[in-house]
């Protein structure tokens, strides 16, 4: 037999001639050592490493060019897995795992083992593009910015501010996502979006009005020491992959682990138990379950009464979802609804794990809150083990959310009230009054903007169905593909009556070839998020930061760089980027993060600064695996990557709250109880915690949130630093200076004496600090509570001596209650509180004291400022289970936000005759979000080359349909020509189509439309084309997951 | 010996055409499954070394 | 005496394709080619099941057995290896293979398949270590690193586990002993041990 | 060739029966070594090549084999995945992937394979019996959705172990056949010697086809033989020549089979009436032909006698199930799937292999091995003597009145 040659031999020419030279692509090659990629500039580098090569004599493993390695964060969904990039003369060359990462353990997805595809790039936008008579024109920037500046200021001039909608993106960075908010503010519109709004809004809303904040409670590692998992509506085999890590060990360790879905998931395929329920069926399964653990006795009872208001009325409202009720709405039988009960109280802590299929619902938020309350009647929040882990979308979505890229809410869920805009002028030291300048009027500047949900009738409606002034004129995608949004014909009206369409992203998206406009349209290059430094915001709020790998390729530009740019051109750069240094266009991520971490005192983003995140990431080995918790070394104890809230500033050293309400640790520690969020009191019932508190509080009782009054009346004010006190005093009196952040120790007691000399002269302040809130969490006007001090003693008559007085002084300067005009200074200075406190000494005191910033309050089980009070089901607009209608027909129409909402009018027309099926939508593996991105990148796209309809043997055999031929799936909206995959995986009477796909319309090819060199490798219908109507009543959450479709052959 | 010629000159010109033929319609497996909705690399695969 | 397997543990694996992108990007795979996939059996079923799957290095080769340009090697790992210079493209690799790896860059003719590629368990091929001619025809040579093929190394559920065939299989039989359950080393007798045929 | 050089068997007793004796000699002896081979050689999959770990890898002395490297990093996908990391789960050195692993040449690999292919009583318990698996995939490829076919193992069997030795037993047996007959025997002579007038037999066109057939036939064999036997004919002659060679062997072997089925097809037209079997052929059969009687007693024959019957069929049916099978390997599942076209490729190797052994006598005995038999294809035209002792019918019928040759 032939002796292998062996031993290792001189290198071949690198470009020699014969047989094997032939068929060398050199483009392949080259594009891996960058001749392609970095321009002119590398070619002389990479030259080099041919010649490296050739030059070897002597074999040697030297012949290796050294790469400089990057730890970066995967730029796609929200579990956020830490890769390593080896980068050889500015080209990304390499992809390694990253073991020592806490999160991901050097695992990945398809997606994530992928990333290094967006470094070539090879199907990006190359440069700004417009459109000219119907055709794409090639632009520099600086004509694209100046095209498109002038075209924005000519709307401002005539339509006003807001005329513009600036659509922002969950792949953001915390920075971008700030500096994006920032824009719109100053730009003088509160119509600023972002993807949150369309997948995870309503869980924000509904969690976040239960227990405090809208995020996942644990972590991903934490569902490792669950006994049982149930994931609704959700598919993170598919969506999350990485978390099943973490979820199979859970069910390893001996977690049982269920499945409630419609369809049956890859996740499914994993389980325990698998539910197929009927799409849009879940409070009514949710509240069967509460049926049977309360009619047994299976609910905490201790935990209950401790920290939970409102139960009762979820009792009440359980008891109607018999078994029999649950299986005629849900199509759950009863053994099982009975046997999944059981497991759940048989397996605690148990974790419960929900995504989009809960969420994207007219009556998400309903959904969402009876998924929490669930967990309470179990007992199962703030355990280890246990919590509601919704795992959001994409990379950044938590941070973008928390960041206020959104239409109601300032960073950090300030909210839009007068308050909130002036905490917020005074961390970016502008004047209150400028900025309401900017605005068309204070009305407007406090109203909720148009949702990114429905933006096309912002374009399309007008007079008196809107509330601004003007329609959209213009609508700026920034980092957002418009086939994430459903009623497709609508929006492709809402473009050609736009007069400005604006795409900034890496890739042209869908916008570029449906819209089909003439002119008005322009491309911008972005750079990915691997071409930018800054920090993102996992779904368990690790906040891990993410280095810049590579520089953005072609003519791309960071999104930093992009925006500071536009607003240099529209003249308010000098006042966006006052605090922030800019190198060469590009604004510093860390100065920005250190603004982001002066103002975000809500949600505890204030102790993750640049230094102690960077510290995280280079000693990821010193985290435990499922605490997440470090050992030893600079960052020992902290928990990684500071999962907000980090309380105070970064000095204070607070380690992060790995599990959101855990009572069981000390607040320093991480530990916290329920948000006392909504008052003291409704209702004549007691809202504060009873006889639960957080380990080492020195009030050993509820308490309400802190002011600086409860600090005083407490006898602690006295702790407070002399930078401290002088911070809230400046607050207090309106005379905040931004000098203050940085002055010398020396100076604060000058400054003192001058701002007491100031205030004296000048009696009355005209503004107030104080009452803000973020208004997804709004408790409106008549929530709260105007319990006179003097009654609290009989309110709370078991309570110890410190918390009463703590009550007392917490209503006394009550900060629920509008600030009236005339209010003295001190009055002022006593309801400076923990939100408003510029300079963390109010947070720090209380922690010092064992106290949560936050107060000690009860999760509510029911909401009373939300439309539904206590969670309730409510059959999808589109329904073909008309039978249900009298007892669970939708809400009546109605207006949200600038917009008229409509309900009950759609639900009336009965189409279930001429669409009988039930549609529902979900994800790939292998795609993101619109898809453009990974449908650009090869590595992916081959593993999913055609848009298909998963349909039941039964539904296809009775359409005349063969696995693999084409249909139509049509709905009320709309028509969309697919593959058909004939399979078990959906039940009779249910079909699943994915969400990624674009380049066909309606079966009319459009990607040709794409600008040259810019068309992904796959193409196929848009799903949400044809998705129909409905949004949910709270957030504007749109429908995606029940409507009507009929399927037939094409 | 005539009908010998013609026999290799006919195995011989059979033999160029068939050459140019496969060439002509040479297919990467890429796009053997190709339908349409897929559009393939613009370049040829790496690892053509015939 | 180490020989270097894969093993999917199918309890895990979740198709999530990690793998099979990974293994594109690591080795700059050409559309077509596809040198690891997944597998699902009895889908949308009970008992579904994923499995990745490649070459998985057999043991006395059926490939390398039937080689008749002796393209195909082995290494005393267990490491299958080809050598494109010599390759015909005859495809009998291809009809011997019990697990369907060989792939060819052209399908349509008999004459022009183009050289054979397959999953080299990132262990390059004949040319010199990370030299380009190595990387242009076979990939990245991991294994000359000290690291283990870049499927299993990013699996993300660590399902799919490389390396020693004993260390892997204690890996997994502890797992099956902890969790109490397994559906076994997928395809280990047709690949590892033919004597164990019919027995 | 004089006409004196025809007659009696044995006038030309020296040269070809001196070659034929040295060509039977080197004929044995490589079917000799073959079935040594076939019985001796274990042809189970040896390793040729180790991995090591070079001097310069950081953390390893010399010499410390790769596996230990290997096993490190294994270790990392198991105990980073349970404890996950930590100080008290620090990567060892080893495993961080900056080693450096060489390989070189091995002499001896069989111990391995015998190691291997034994496993633990733990390893036993883990296995499924060997099963044909096929799922789904989403990838649109032939075959991408198998998992696991035990077939490709029979399959190696089927093609390694029999059809090659079995083939090459077979081809070289022939040739040892025909040159030891060529020894002992000598050419078939024409006992009457020449007699100088000639009989036309092939048309142009029919010998055209046959040296369009009979070129195409070769040039596929041999290429055909280049690859399957490539690894033992091209190794002398250097690995590279192996990779050209056997390359545009395979490029030969498609295009050479465009005539060859065009001459299949056309012979089949032309031949095949005359080729149907008849009582004559029995009778041929009986008397081997007259092969080996010296008496000069040939069976009558018509135009074909029954041993060109046999090698019109052999060419006709043989021929036909080449093309079928080739040309379907030739476009991989446009109509068979994966163990379909295993089968044919079997079929095909197994099939090519008997056809080379039966035309290598067909060659035989239409150049060296008879006297005169060239002629009918190279001119077209047979001496009548020739005729008379083999077509004897045939010669009746073409010329009736010239019955009898003095």
């Amino acid at each position: 037999m032939l002796k292998r040659r062996t031993g290792p031999r001189a290198a071949r020419p690198a470009f020699s001639a014969g047989p094997d030279r032939a068929g060398f692509d050199r483009r392949s090659f080259l594009k891996r050592s960058g001749l392609t990629i970095g321009g002119l500039s590398a070619i002389g580098a990479s030259g080099g490493l041919v010649a490296r090569a050739q030059e070897q004599d002597e074999p040697s493993h030297a012949n290796v060019p050294e790469a400089s390695r990057h730890k970066t964060i995967c730029p796609f969904c929200s579990v956020g897995c830490s890769i390593w990039a080896e980068v050889r003369d500015g080209v990304w060359v390499g992809q390694e795992p990253a073991f020592e990462s806490p999160i991901n353990q050097g695992t990945h997805c398809a997606k994530g083992a992928a990333t290094r595809e967006v470094a070539l790039g090879e199907r990006r936008l190359k440069y700004p593009l417009k459109r000219q008579n119907g055709e794409w024109v090639r632009l520099s920037w600086e004509q694209a910015l100046d095209e498109i500046g002038s075209e924005l200021m000519r709307i401002r001039e005539e339509h006003g501010p807001d005329a513009v909608e600036w659509l922002g993106s969950a792949k953001f960075s915390n920075e971008m996502s700030y500096l994006f908010r920032k824009f719109a503010a100053l730009w003088g519109t509160n119509n600023v979006d972002h993807q949150a709004r369309i997948c995870h809004s309503t869980t924000v809303a509904g969690v976040a009005n239960t227990f405090g904040y809208g995020a996942m409670t644990n972590s991903f590692n934490d569902i490792r020491k669950s006994k049982s998992i149930i994931i609704i509506g959700g598919n993170p085999a598919e969506a999350h992959p990485v978390s099943m890590l973490h979820v199979l060990n859970g069910k390893e360790n001996g977690a049982k682990l269920i499945v409630v879905d419609p369809r049956f998931t890859r996740t499914a395929a994993h389980a325990d138990e698998f539910v197929r329920i009927r799409p849009g069926a879940d409070v009514g399964f949710m509240w069967g379950l509460a049926k049977i653990i309360f009619d047994n006795g299976w609910e905490d009872e201790g935990f209950l009464r401790q920290r939970v208001f409102g139960i009762e009325k979820i009792r009440e409202e359980a008891s109607h979802w018999t078994e029999e009720e649950v299986e005629r709405v849900s199509g759950i039988p009863p053994e099982q609804l009975h046997r999944i009960a059981r497991t759940l109280a048989e397996n605690r802590p148990g974790t419960l794990v929900w995504c989009m299929g809960l969420t994207q619902s007219t009556i998400g938020n309903n959904k969402t809150r009876a998924a929490s309350v669930l967990q309470l009647i179990l007992g199962n929040i703030g355990v280890s083990g246990g919590g509601t882990n919704i795992f959001r979308g994409h990379d950044n979505v938590q941070g973008a959310t928390d960041l206020g890229v959104s239409c109601d809410t300032l960073p950090a869920y300030y909210g839009l009230n007068e308050g909130a805009w002036k905490h917020w002028g005074r961390v970016w030291d502008l004047d209150y009054d400028w900025l309401k300048g900017r605005f068309a009027s204070k009305d407007l500047m406090e109203a909720p903007g148009i949702p990114v949900s429905r933006w096309m009738d912002g374009v399309l409606e007008e007079g008196e169905a809107l509330d601004q002034p003007a329609p959209l004129k213009a609508v700026v995608f920034w980092g957002h593909a418009s086939n994430s949004q459903t009623r497709g014909p609508d929006r492709k009206a809402a473009w050609k009556a736009s007069d400005l369409i604006v795409v900034v992203d890496p890739y042209p998206t869908q916008t570029a070839v449906d819209a089909d406009l003439e002119d008005g349209m322009y491309l911008l290059p972005s750079g990915t998020t691997l071409e930018m430094a800054g920090s993102v915001t996992n779904s368990n709020r690790s906040i891990q930061w993410r280095e810049k790998v590579i520089n953005p390729v072609f003519e791309a530009k960071a999104d930093t760089e992009i925006i500071y740019r536009f607003a240099d051109r529209l003249g308010f750069a000098s006042e966006m980027f006052k605090h922030i240094a800019v190198d060469d266009g590009v604004p510093s991520p860390e100065d920005t993060l250190r603004e982001i971490n002066r103002g975000t005192w809500t949600i505890g983003y204030t102790g993750a600064s640049p230094e102690r995140l960077k510290a995280h990431m280079e000693q990821q080995d010193r985290f435990d695996s499922i605490t997440l918790q470090a050992k030893g070394g600079s960052i020992d104890g902290d928990y990684y990557c500071l999962p907000w809230p980090s309380w105070g500033t970064p000095a204070q050293g607070h380690p992060g709250t790995p599990l959101l309400y855990d009572v069981s640790k000390p607040v320093s520690e991480g530990g916290l109880p329920f948000r006392a969020r909504w008052g003291v009191e409704h209702e004549g019932q007691n809202l504060l915690a009873e006889d639960s508190w957080t380990k080492g509080s020195e009030i050993e009782d509820g308490y309400p949130e802190i002011t600086v009054n409860m600090l005083e009346a407490l006898g602690w004010a006295n702790e407070l630093t002399d930078r401290e006190k002088l911070m809230i005093v400046a607050v207090a009196a309106d005379r905040f200076r931004w000098d203050m952040f940085e002055m010398s120790d020396d100076d604060v007691s000058g400054a003192m004496r001058a701002l007491e000399e100031a205030v004296r002269n000048e009696q009355s302040g005209d503004g107030a600090p104080a009452q803000v809130d973020g208004s997804w969490q709004n408790s409106s006007p008549d929530g709260g509570d105007r319990m006179p001090p003097d009654e609290a003693r009989s309110f709370f008559p078991n309570y110890p001596d410190n918390a009463l007085t703590a009550i007392e002084a917490y209503l006394q300067a009550n900060i629920q209650n509008e600030p009236t005009d005339g209010m003295s200074l001190s009055e002022k200075i006593a309801r400076v509180n923990w939100k408003t406190d510029l300079s963390g000494g109010v947070q720090r005191v209380a922690i010092a004291h064992g106290l949560a910033p936050f107060g000690n309050g009860k999760a509510r089980a029911v909401v009373w400022t939300f439309p539904d009070e206590v969670p309730l089901h409510r059959e999808p607009l589109y329904t073909n289970r008309r039978d249900l209608l009298p007892e669970y027909q939708t809400f009546e129409d109605r207006r949200v936000w600038r917009l008229p909402s409509l309900y009950r009018s759609v639900q009336e027309v009965d189409h279930s005759q001429e669409f009988p099926l039930a549609l529902t939508s979900g994800r790939l593996v292998e795609f993101e979000g619109g898809g453009d991105e990974t449908r650009s990148n090869p590595w992916l796209a081959e593993f999913q080359q055609q848009m298909f309809a998963e349909i039941n043997p039964k539904d296809a055999a009775d359409a005349g349909i063969e696995d693999g031929g084409w249909v139509w799936v049509a709905t009320p909206v709309g028509r969309i020509k697919v593959s058909a995959m004939v399979t078990n995986r959906v039940g009779p009477g249910t079909v699943f189509v994915p969400f990624h796909f674009a380049g066909m319309w309606m079966g009319e090819v459009h990607y040709d439309r794409y600008p040259e060199g810019a068309m992904p490798y796959v193409h196929g219908e848009a799903a949400n084309t044809a998705q129909t109507y409905g949004y949910d009543v709270v957030t504007q959450m749109q429908e995606t997951k029940a409507t009507l479709c009929r399927v037939e052959k094409a | 010996m005539k009908a010998f010629v013609t026999a290799v000159a006919v195995v011989g010109f059979s033999a160029v055409l068939t050459y140019v033929g496969l060439v002509t319609f040479d297919q990467s497996t890429a796009q053997r499954y190709e339908d349409g909705s897929v559009v393939l690399l613009d370049h040829p695969t790496s690892w053509e070394v015939d | 005496m180490a020989r270097a397997k894969f093993l999917c543990d199918a309890e895990r694996c979740i198709e999530c394709n990690a793998c099979a992108t990974a293994c594109k990007n690591e080795h700059e795979v050409p559309w077509g080619i596809v040198r690891r996939r997944v597998v699902t059996i009895n889908d949308g079923e009970p008992d579904e099941k994923s499995i990745a799957t490649s070459c998985m290095h057999c043991t006395d080769a059926p490939c390398v057995s039937v080689c008749p340009v002796s393209t195909l090697y082995q290494t005393d790992i267990g490491v299958v290896l080809h050598d494109k210079d010599t390759c015909i493209g005859c495809g009998y690799c291809f009809y011997a293979c019990p697990f369907g790896a060989p792939q060819f860059p052209k399908a349509t003719m008999f004459g022009s398949r183009g050289k054979m590629d397959k999953c080299t368990y990132c262990a390059g091929g004949p040319e010199e270590d990370h030299s380009e001619a190595e990387y242009r025809k076979y990939g990245a040579n991991r294994i000359a690193e000290g690291k283990l093929p870049i499927c299993a190394e990013v699996c993300s559920t660590r399902a799919l586990l490389a390396g020693d065939g004993e260390m892997i299989g204690e890996i997994y039989r502890e797992r099956v002993i902890h969790r109490g359950y397994g559906s076994g080393a997928w395809g280990w007798n047709t690949a590892y041990y033919p004597e164990e045929d019919g027995a | 060739m004089s006409d004196s050089a025809g007659g009696v068997r044995g006038r030309d007793f020296t040269g070809y029966r001196i070659a034929g004796a040295i060509a039977a000699l080197i004929f044995l002896f490589l079917l000799a070594w073959q079935v040594v081979l076939l019985f001796a050689a274990d042809s189970t999959v040896r390793p040729e090549v180790a991995i090591r770990a070079a001097g310069d890898s950081p953390g390893m002395h010399s010499g410390m084999i790769a596996a230990e490297t290997l096993a490190a990093r294994t270790r990392l996908l198991d105990e980073r995945f349970r404890t996950g990391p930590s100080p008290e789960a620090e990567v060892p050195a080893l495993a961080e992937g900056r080693a450096n692993l060489d390989s070189e040449s091995m002499t001896d690999g069989s111990a391995y394979t015998r190691a291997w292919s034994v496993p633990t009583e733990d390893e036993a318990a883990m296995m499924h019996q060997p099963d044909r698996i096929e799922g789904i995939s989403s990838l649109p490829y032939s075959n991408a959705a198998l998992f696991e076919r035990p077939f490709g193992r029979d399959w190696r069997i089927g093609m390694s172990d029999i059809i090659t030795h079995m083939g090459a037993l077979a081809i070289l047996g022939m040739a040892f056949l025909l040159s030891a007959v060529l020894a002992l025997r000598g050419r078939v002579p024409i006992r009457q010697g020449k007699s100088g007038r000639r009989v036309h037999r092939f048309g142009f066109v029919e010998r055209g086809t046959h040296w369009m057939t009979a070129l195409s036939f070769l040039g596929l064999s041999f290429t055909g033989i280049a690859i399957a036997y490539g690894e033992t004919l091209f190794v002398p002659l250097g690995e590279r020549a192996m990779g050209t060679l056997g390359w545009w062997s395979t490029w030969g072997h498609v295009l050479f089979a465009p005539t060859f089925f065009l001459g299949l097809i056309v012979m089949a037209v032309m031949w095949t009436a005359k080729n149907l079997p008849s009582k004559l052929d029995i009778q041929w059969i009986a008397k081997g032909g007259g092969f080996f009687s010296d008496s000069g007693d040939h069976p009558p024959a018509r135009k074909f006698n029954a041993g060109q019957k046999m090698v019109f069929w052999s060419a006709i049916l043989g021929g036909l199930i080449m093309v079928a099978t080739g040309v379907t390997l030739m476009f991989p599942y446009y109509w068979l799937d994966l163990a379909g076209m295993s089968w044919a490729m079997l079929i095909h190797a197994a099939i090519a292999v008997l056809l080379i052994a039966v035309f290598l006598a067909h060659i035989y005995i239409g150049s060296v091995g008879m006297h005169g038999a060239i002629d009918a294809m190279w001119s077209g035209k047979v001496d009548r003597n020739w005729a008379e002792e083999h077509h004897s019918l045939w010669l009746r019928e073409v010329d009736p009145k010239k019955e009898r040759t003095p």
